[in-house]
């Protein structure tokens, strides 16, 4: 579905992609693991378009993201939750959630209808939706963030570092609700970078290692 | 002395700020004059070149620029300047520079009345005469008046303006009361509190020095404001706001023309000297010339007749700086209107011309009517007094004086 | 002072926080959602003048009536709003919005430098003036003393909508709620679809917008001259500090505040009337460092 | 009074959320004291009231006998507690080193302000700093240019250096690689062991709270639910179901 | 010896000597490098990521202290009335700081604004006592106890004013490789640490204001024995943005920074007012524009450029700062 050529990324003049080449299929969960500074979050930075590409090139369905700038790529479909949360600290939880649907001008009911699926997929969402964006500690913004991703991450979920600093009932907690989202939507795609492997347990379909901006040799660039 | 290949004179005008009002047109004027003066061969043969210097960068860098010019650019005659503030500045300097300086729109007395300068002259008059003429006009044209409100602008001008006018008028009508005195900021473009105080007070007559787009603003406010029909507005600088604000000033405004210069002036409209200037400046300008046009014109024409005196006395050669400056001093001359002289002190006597606002067929805007002509011998502090002092010892016989110009209404 | 002298001190100074309100918020919503603080403010407000009248005095050489002078006044700050807004925006500020802040403040520093020459070339250093709708509204009588309709009604009239439309525009509208997102933190909102480049162009031309609506509406009461814009950028500064930034509630009581102790100063003590606005400013931000209205900050370690 | 660290009774809450709820805590001298606890359950904010970043609504905080309740953080910093933070917090235009030298700068007071940075600390010293956190090869690096991990080693340097009587570290490990986490607080510990510094850690991963921890306390809403050795806590019911999980 | 010292050296050589040649060429020297003095003060506090646009009420207030004490006692040497106007300059600055070192970024800019608007209006209010807009003459007195004439007096200035402006550059480059000093370029990117290693940031920033207060003061007196001149003007607002100008202009990274962007800032002025008449703001304008765009270090970072690259302030950092310094328009929300 989405589809990495060769990409390079540099900040500050120092390259921290340097020609990753792989391929994001339907239907999976892919983790992209490496020590700090690795490059994960550039690399998720990098499909979102936040991040200018030195060389190489993202696809989607088969259709070059050059074209498509920054904010358009939640309209195809991909939900991004980044790795310092960010929550609208005057908006409550549920217009957080409803923001990226609501930008893309989607019909009310339908809107509604993808509030209910997210808050299926993750049930702590429930209680939450009526507090204030700025009133979550860490972990609840990690699972509010998770749930803003769903709403316009229809076909491509993008999650970084979604166990960071979460205590280890709620990481458990989180992975339930990875799990239940493919039972209820196989064909998304969820991609989970973390820096502490361990976390992920069995997870993931297939993992990809990062190490100083490179893909590790050996890895299988995805797999089913 | 040998003569130069031309002359450089510094010439310092607003060309920016509110005052850019006057600055312009004089500046356009200077133009005007020096063109026409060199094409007849300039002073004595020598071309004048002017090098404008915007006051309207505020007191320092005026100095600096000033400074400049006559240090880098070896210019020994300098026209300076519109605000009273840069003459009280200007004036050590010059004399320090040994640069003869024309004070040539700036209406302070207090500059050449706390010292005695060899180096700068004023081709004009100064506040007192203006204040005084004011006062005059005013008691004589409508004597019965038991209160008085002052609107002026907060600097140098509003407030010694103001001082000179209320010990001139406390002497001649001792029962005024002064029921409020206003001073807004300099700039200040919104007067609607001001306004609304004096329609409380309802002032019998409300006196504003201002100018530029300070007058315009309150004068308009006013009139929207209905406060202009209930108080009789004197306004002594209102000669150059005339024709911008057009019929927005009602009939029956007092209005100082800072000098006995106007282009209707009652006895020289149709001097060919007077016409031909006004007409000139017309064309080019689209305008008719204001006060600050005429001093210009009034500075220009006393540095020719100084010069001309000078190198007289120099047995027809080109005088010192000294020789120039010390020909200055007690030199008769005439400008665009009456003739003009320079005291020993550097002060210049020229007439005071005053007039009542009333809307004719013939114009755009209010001309002037009732108008009076005060000499200025009547109304200036003798050589080596102070204006202040001598305000104080106004007779109330001065309001018959014998000496005051008075014309017929305009039919 | 007398109840006639208080009730129209309060007039004054409701009339005079009526066009201080609606400059010092173009001022708030532009700091609000970019972080720029922009000292070329008052020249947008100058410009906005300056356009209004030179509309107004084309349409009174046509003879048209006072009556449409109305819609010049707003036609010419959307027109200069639009235009300088969108100049400023495409061609400075959207290349500095990555660099320090201190540098922003400068690039809108030069810009106002820029524009007080502009200004002067195009509209000379004569005062303007174009009063024909004061004049076409007439006068209303209050308690004996004669005050303009357009100071007594449009100019607070024009304030209140604009405080009420921007409220609600704000809080309800799909593009208010990404306004407010992307003030908050533009990466994110961008991942959420939102297009932050327009956003930031909308609101910088809204704000320069109400700037020069402030212009245009004070140019009917005011003569306008060379070095009007300078003066109105410190005062729109000290509005919006003292409101909080970013604050539009604050901006309202805020320059209420500071119109009606100008007004009284006036008439209580005329000496302290150019002071006042920053001995508010300063007695505020004493008591309360962040301005009068202000959010709790986000904690961040 | 005779533990280092002492609360009493204090009491927070957020708009409604109690985020400490009467805490009653001491530390003795020597301890090592591992944090776990929910998300939210007011770990950061137990450790910014005890070091003065926040105030609390009631309640007071003892530190080395004196009250500390209301100082500001440097006065508590000056008597002897360092800290480290969630978030890394360093000068990120300065280099590696003149992070180091400034906080040891911190070390001398005020009466030195006029000496010149290069001369707080000797380069022997400073050295040995960083090899210890293996930093050393970026001493003459802006901060700025240090990935997240290395940026937790250099802020929890900064601490050491003021050699602090308590040193209070907010998640060391989080965002810390696999690779690197066990190394890191090896390291720390040793540290720790040879200048006798007490230290509370806030730590989120159990096997690092059961190698290196003395004493663990369990956060749950704003109270400690449990607190004790570290084999009883981890095994009371109540934390393994609420903060662990099965 | 470094480029930089080497530079600034060179700089107060040709200041000595041009106008030797050149006489006119004393006042804009003297300016300059009054001007440089203040932006030199402005400049420590860019470094701690503050930007004043009020530090010319210093100036300002220093030289009507200069001009009221040399009214009051014209025997006065001029020598002293420049150290009184650095004295008044600190002295406010202690005071003042007190006040402002508790803001930080706008609200700090801004609260110097206002109160240097206050000065400003005070100064132009009471007209009786500081002679309104229109600001008091200063008499020329002694030099060090010598009687000189005009021409004497200027270069006399000049060789004192070169002078200062070598031992402030020096002494400034010392105070910024100081603790206090490298704790207020630590204000700029983290107060909390700065408060976690037992640093007051306040205080770091008050000796700095204090510092910066005093340059601007001492620039002020200069000023006004060399114009023999004070109006309210030096303190207007858009004359600190003038010195703020300089500053970046010059470059905040090294004192000679100063007094190269005073320099060229004198002469471009000078020259776009003598060959723009009426539009040399606008030149000073795109200058200052292309400066941001092209050179943001400054000429002193073009000039004596670091081998370091300088990272950019990453989005997300830029998106924290702004959250530290406004909470953005969400009030609407609650
Ligand atoms: N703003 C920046 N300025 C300079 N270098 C940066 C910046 N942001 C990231 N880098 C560098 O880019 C590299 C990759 O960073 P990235 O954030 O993608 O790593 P990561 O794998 O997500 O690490 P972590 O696990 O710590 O989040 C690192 O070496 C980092 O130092
Ligand atoms: N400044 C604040 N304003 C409002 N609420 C706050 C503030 N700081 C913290 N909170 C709230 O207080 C609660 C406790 O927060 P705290 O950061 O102490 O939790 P924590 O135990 O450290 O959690 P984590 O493990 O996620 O870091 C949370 O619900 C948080 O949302
Ligand atoms: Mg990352
Ligand atoms: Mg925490």
């Amino acid at each position: 579905m989405l589809k990495i050529n060769r990409i390079s990324a540099r900040i500050a003049g120092i390259t921290v992609l340097r020609k990753i080449d792989t391929e994001f299929p339907a239907g999976s969960l892919l983790a992209v693991v490496g020590r700090n500074g690795a490059g994960k979050t550039t690399l998720l930075r990098a499909v979102m378009g936040l991040m200018p590409l030195q060389e190489g090139s993202i696809s989607f369905d088969g259709r070059d993201l050059a074209s498509v700038p920054a904010h358009g790529r939640a309209a195809l479909g991909i939900g991004y939750a980044p790795e310092d949360r960010v929550m609208f600290p005057t908006f409550t939880v549920e217009e957080n959630l409803r923001l990226p649907c609501d930008v893309l001008k989607l019909p009310r009911a339908e809107i509604d209808r993808r509030l209910e699926k997210a808050v299926a997929v993750v049930p702590q969402l429930k209680d939450m939706l009526p507090r204030s964006g700025a009133a979550l500690s860490g972990g609840q913004g990690k699972i509010a963030a998770l749930g803003r991703a769903l709403m316009a991450g229809t076909r491509l979920v993008l999650l970084d570092e979604p166990f960071q600093g979460l205590a280890p009932v709620l990481a458990s907690q989180y992975g339930e609700s990875l799990r239940r989202l493919r039972e209820m939507d196989s064909e998304v795609c969820v991609v989970v970078t973390e820096s502490n492997r361990s976390l992920l347990r069995d997870l993931p379909d297939a993992t990809l290692t990062l190490e100083r901006g490179e893909l590790a040799v050996g890895e299988p660039a995805a797999a089913h | 002395q040998s003569k130069p290949a031309e002359l450089k004179i510094g010439i310092t005008t607003f060309t920016s700020g509110p005052a850019s009002v006057f600055g312009v047109p004089a500046k356009q004027a200077a133009e005007l004059y020096l063109e026409d003066l060199n094409a007849k061969g300039g002073i004595n043969g020598v071309k004048v070149v002017p090098t404008f210097i915007d006051e309207g960068v505020g007191g320092d860098k005026l100095l600096s620029e000033y400074r400049r010019v006559v240090q880098e650019q070896n210019v020994h005659v300098m026209l300076g300047s519109i605000s009273s503030g840069s003459c009280n500045t200007l004036a050590p300097v010059a004399e320090d520079l040994k640069v003869l300086n024309i004070l040539w729109d700036c209406g302070t007395e207090k500059v050449l009345e706390e010292r005695r300068y060899k180096y700068v002259v004023r081709t004009q008059a100064n506040a007192t005469t203006e204040m005084v003429a004011s006062v005059l006009y005013l008691l004589r044209q409508k004597p019965n008046f038991k209160t008085i409100a002052v609107v002026n602008q907060d600097y140098a001008w509003g407030r010694d303006s103001w001082e000179l006018f209320s010990q001139t008028l406390k002497i001649l009508k001792p029962d005024v009361k002064v029921v409020a005195e206003l001073f807004p900021k300099f700039g200040a473009s919104d007067f609607s509190t001001e306004i609304s105080r004096l329609q409380a007070l309802r002032p019998d007559v409300i006196l504003s020095t201002s100018w530029g787009g300070d007058l315009d603003t309150f004068v308009r406010q006013s009139a929207q404001r209905g406060l202009i029909k209930n108080s009789q507005f004197v306004l002594p600088l209102a000669e150059s706001s005339l024709e911008r604000l057009g019929t927005t000033l009602p009939d029956g405004v007092i209005i100082g023309a800072r000098g006995d210069h106007y282009f209707l002036h009652p006895v020289l409209k149709d001097d060919p000297k007077l016409k031909g200037f006004v007409d000139k400046f017309k064309a080019k300008t689209g305008a008719y010339p204001i006060y600050s046009v005429y001093h210009m014109i009034q500075a220009l024409d006393g540095l020719v007749a100084g010069y001309d005196k000078a190198i007289k006395a120099n047995k027809g050669q080109w005088p010192s700086t000294e020789q120039l400056a010390s020909a200055m001093h007690g030199l008769k001359f005439r400008g665009l209107t009456d003739e003009v002289t320079i005291r020993d002190d550097g002060q210049g006597l020229e007439d005071q011309l005053l007039g009542t606002t009333r809307k004719t067929a013939g114009y755009p805007f209010p001309i002037l009517d009732k108008i009076e002509i005060y000499p200025a011998e009547m109304a200036i502090a003798p050589v080596g007094q102070k204006s202040v002092d001598w305000v104080k010892t106004i007779k109330p016989e001065i309001l018959k004086d014998p000496r005051i110009k008075t014309f017929p209404p305009v039919k | 002072m007398n109840q006639e002298l208080f009730l129209l001190a309060v007039l004054d100074g409701i009339s005079y926080a009526a066009l201080l309100f609606l400059v010092a918020l173009g001022m708030t919503l532009v700091f609000g959602v970019m972080r720029i603080l922009n000292m070329a403010h008052g020249s947008l407000y100058a410009f906005g003048g300056y356009f209004a009248a030179t509309l107004g005095l084309w349409a009174v050489a046509k003879g048209l009536s006072p009556a449409w002078s109305f819609l010049w006044l707003v036609l010419a700050a959307l027109v200069i709003g639009a235009v300088l807004g969108t100049v400023m925006e495409v061609l400075l500020l959207r290349r500095i919005y990555h660099k320090e802040q201190i540098l922003q403040l400068l690039v809108t520093f030069a810009a106002f430098m820029i524009f007080e020459d502009l200004q002067r070339m195009i509209w000379g250093a004569q005062p303007y003036f174009v009063s024909d709708i004061v004049n076409y509204l007439g006068v209303a009588e209050v308690l004996g003393i004669t005050y303009t309709r357009y100071q007594l009604m449009v100019l607070p009239g024009v304030a209140l909508v604009v405080f009420f439309g921007l409220r609600w525009f704000l809080k309800s509208s799909r593009t208010g709620r990404q306004i407010v997102a992307v003030a908050h933190n533009r990466e994110v909102a961008t991942a959420m679809g939102i297009d932050a480049k327009r956003i930031c162009l909308l609101t910088f031309v809204a704000g320069s917008m109400l700037g020069a609506l402030g212009g245009a509406l004070a140019s009917p009461t005011t003569s306008l001259v060379p070095g009007i814009g300078a003066e109105m950028i410190v005062l729109s500064f000290a509005v919006v500090a003292t409101a909080g930034l970013g604050q539009i509630e604050g901006t309202l009581v805020t320059a209420l505040l500071i119109g009606l102790a100008r007004s009284f100063a006036v008439y209580l003590q005329p000496e302290m009337e150019v002071l006042v606005p920053y001995l508010i400013m300063v007695a505020v931000l004493l008591f309360r460092p962040q301005g009068l209205f202000s959010v709790a900050q986000a904690r961040r370690v | 009074m005779s533990a280092l660290l002492q609360t009493r009774g204090l009491q927070l809450a957020f708009g409604g959320v109690v985020v400490a709820d009467s805490i009653d805590f001491a530390l003795e001298q020597g301890e090592r004291l591992a944090v776990i606890g929910q998300n939210g359950a007011g770990k950061t904010t137990f450790i910014n009231i005890c070091t003065g970043f926040i105030r609390p609504t009631g309640g007071s905080v003892y530190f080395d006998g004196k009250e500390i309740t209301r100082m500001a953080p440097r006065a508590i910093v000056q008597r002897g507690i360092g800290r480290s933070f969630q978030l890394p917090q360093l000068f990120l235009e300065h280099t590696v080193r003149d992070c180091i030298r400034l906080a040891a700068a911190g070390r001398t007071g005020v009466l030195r302000m006029w000496t010149p940075l290069s001369r707080v600390l000797p380069e022997s010293e400073i050295e040995r700093i960083l090899e210890l956190v293996g930093l050393r090869q970026r001493a003459d690096d802006p901060c700025s240019l240090l990935p997240e991990g290395q940026r937790k080693l250099l802020d929890i340097a900064m601490a050491l250096v003021l050699q602090p009587k308590l040193l209070i570290m907010d998640e060391p490990t989080s965002g810390v690689s696999t690779e690197e986490k066990h190394g890191l607080m090896a390291i720390i510990m040793r540290v720790l062991d040879e200048q006798k510094i007490t230290s509370i850690f806030v730590e989120h991963d159990v096997d690092i709270v059961t190698r290196y921890a003395t004493r663990v306390a369990a956060w749950i809403s704003g109270r400690i639910a449990a607190d004790g050795k570290p084999q009883d806590v981890l095994g009371n019911p109540d934390i393994r179901r609420n903060v662990i999980g099965e | 010896m470094t480029r930089a010292n080497l530079a600034g050296l060179a700089l107060a050589l040709i200041a000595l000597a041009a106008p030797l040649a050149w006489p006119w060429l004393k006042t804009p020297v003297v300016i300059a490098a009054s001007f440089g003095v203040a932006a030199l003060g402005v400049s420590i506090l860019i470094r701690a990521g503050q930007l004043s646009f009020g530090h010319a009420m210093f100036s300002c207030a220093a030289g009507y202290a200069a001009a009221f004490l040399a009214r009051a006692m014209p025997q006065l040497d001029s020598a002293l009335l420049l150290l009184v106007g650095m004295a008044c300059g600190a002295l406010m600055g202690m005071v003042i700081g007190l006040f402002v070192v508790r803001y930080r970024a706008i609200f700090f800019g801004m609260l110097n604004l206002a109160l240097s608007m206050v000065l400003f209006s005070i100064l132009g209010k009471f007209y009786s006592w500081t002679g309104g807009t229109d600001g008091i003459r200063l008499a020329r007195s002694t030099f060090f106890g010598m009687q000189l004439d005009r021409d004497g007096f200027e270069t006399a200035l000049l060789v004192v004013a070169v002078l200062c402006s070598i031992v402030l550059a020096l002494v400034v480059q010392r105070y910024q490789q100081s603790i206090a000093g490298q704790a207020l370029a630590a204000v700029k990117t983290n107060e909390t640490r700065l408060e976690y290693i037992g640093l007051s940031a306040n205080k770091a920033l008050w000796i700095g204001y204090v510092i910066s207060a005093s340059l601007c003061g001492l620039s002020g007196a200069m000023f006004a024995l060399m114009q023999g001149l004070v109006t309210p003007e030096m303190g207007y607002w858009v004359r600190s943005g003038e010195i703020v100008f300089i500053s970046i202009l010059g470059g905040v990274g090294h004192p000679v920074g100063a007094f190269l962007g005073a320099v060229v800032f004198e002469f471009v002025k000078l020259y776009s007012a003598a060959l723009f008449t009426g539009a040399w703001q606008m030149v000073l304008g795109f200058v200052l524009i292309g400066l941001v765009f092209f050179v943001p270090s400054g000429l002193s970072g073009l000039l004596f450029r670091k081998s370091k690259p300088v990272a950019e302030t990453p989005a997300a950092d830029k998106n924290d700062k702004g959250a530290a310094i406004a909470p953005a328009i969400e009030e609407v929300r609650s």
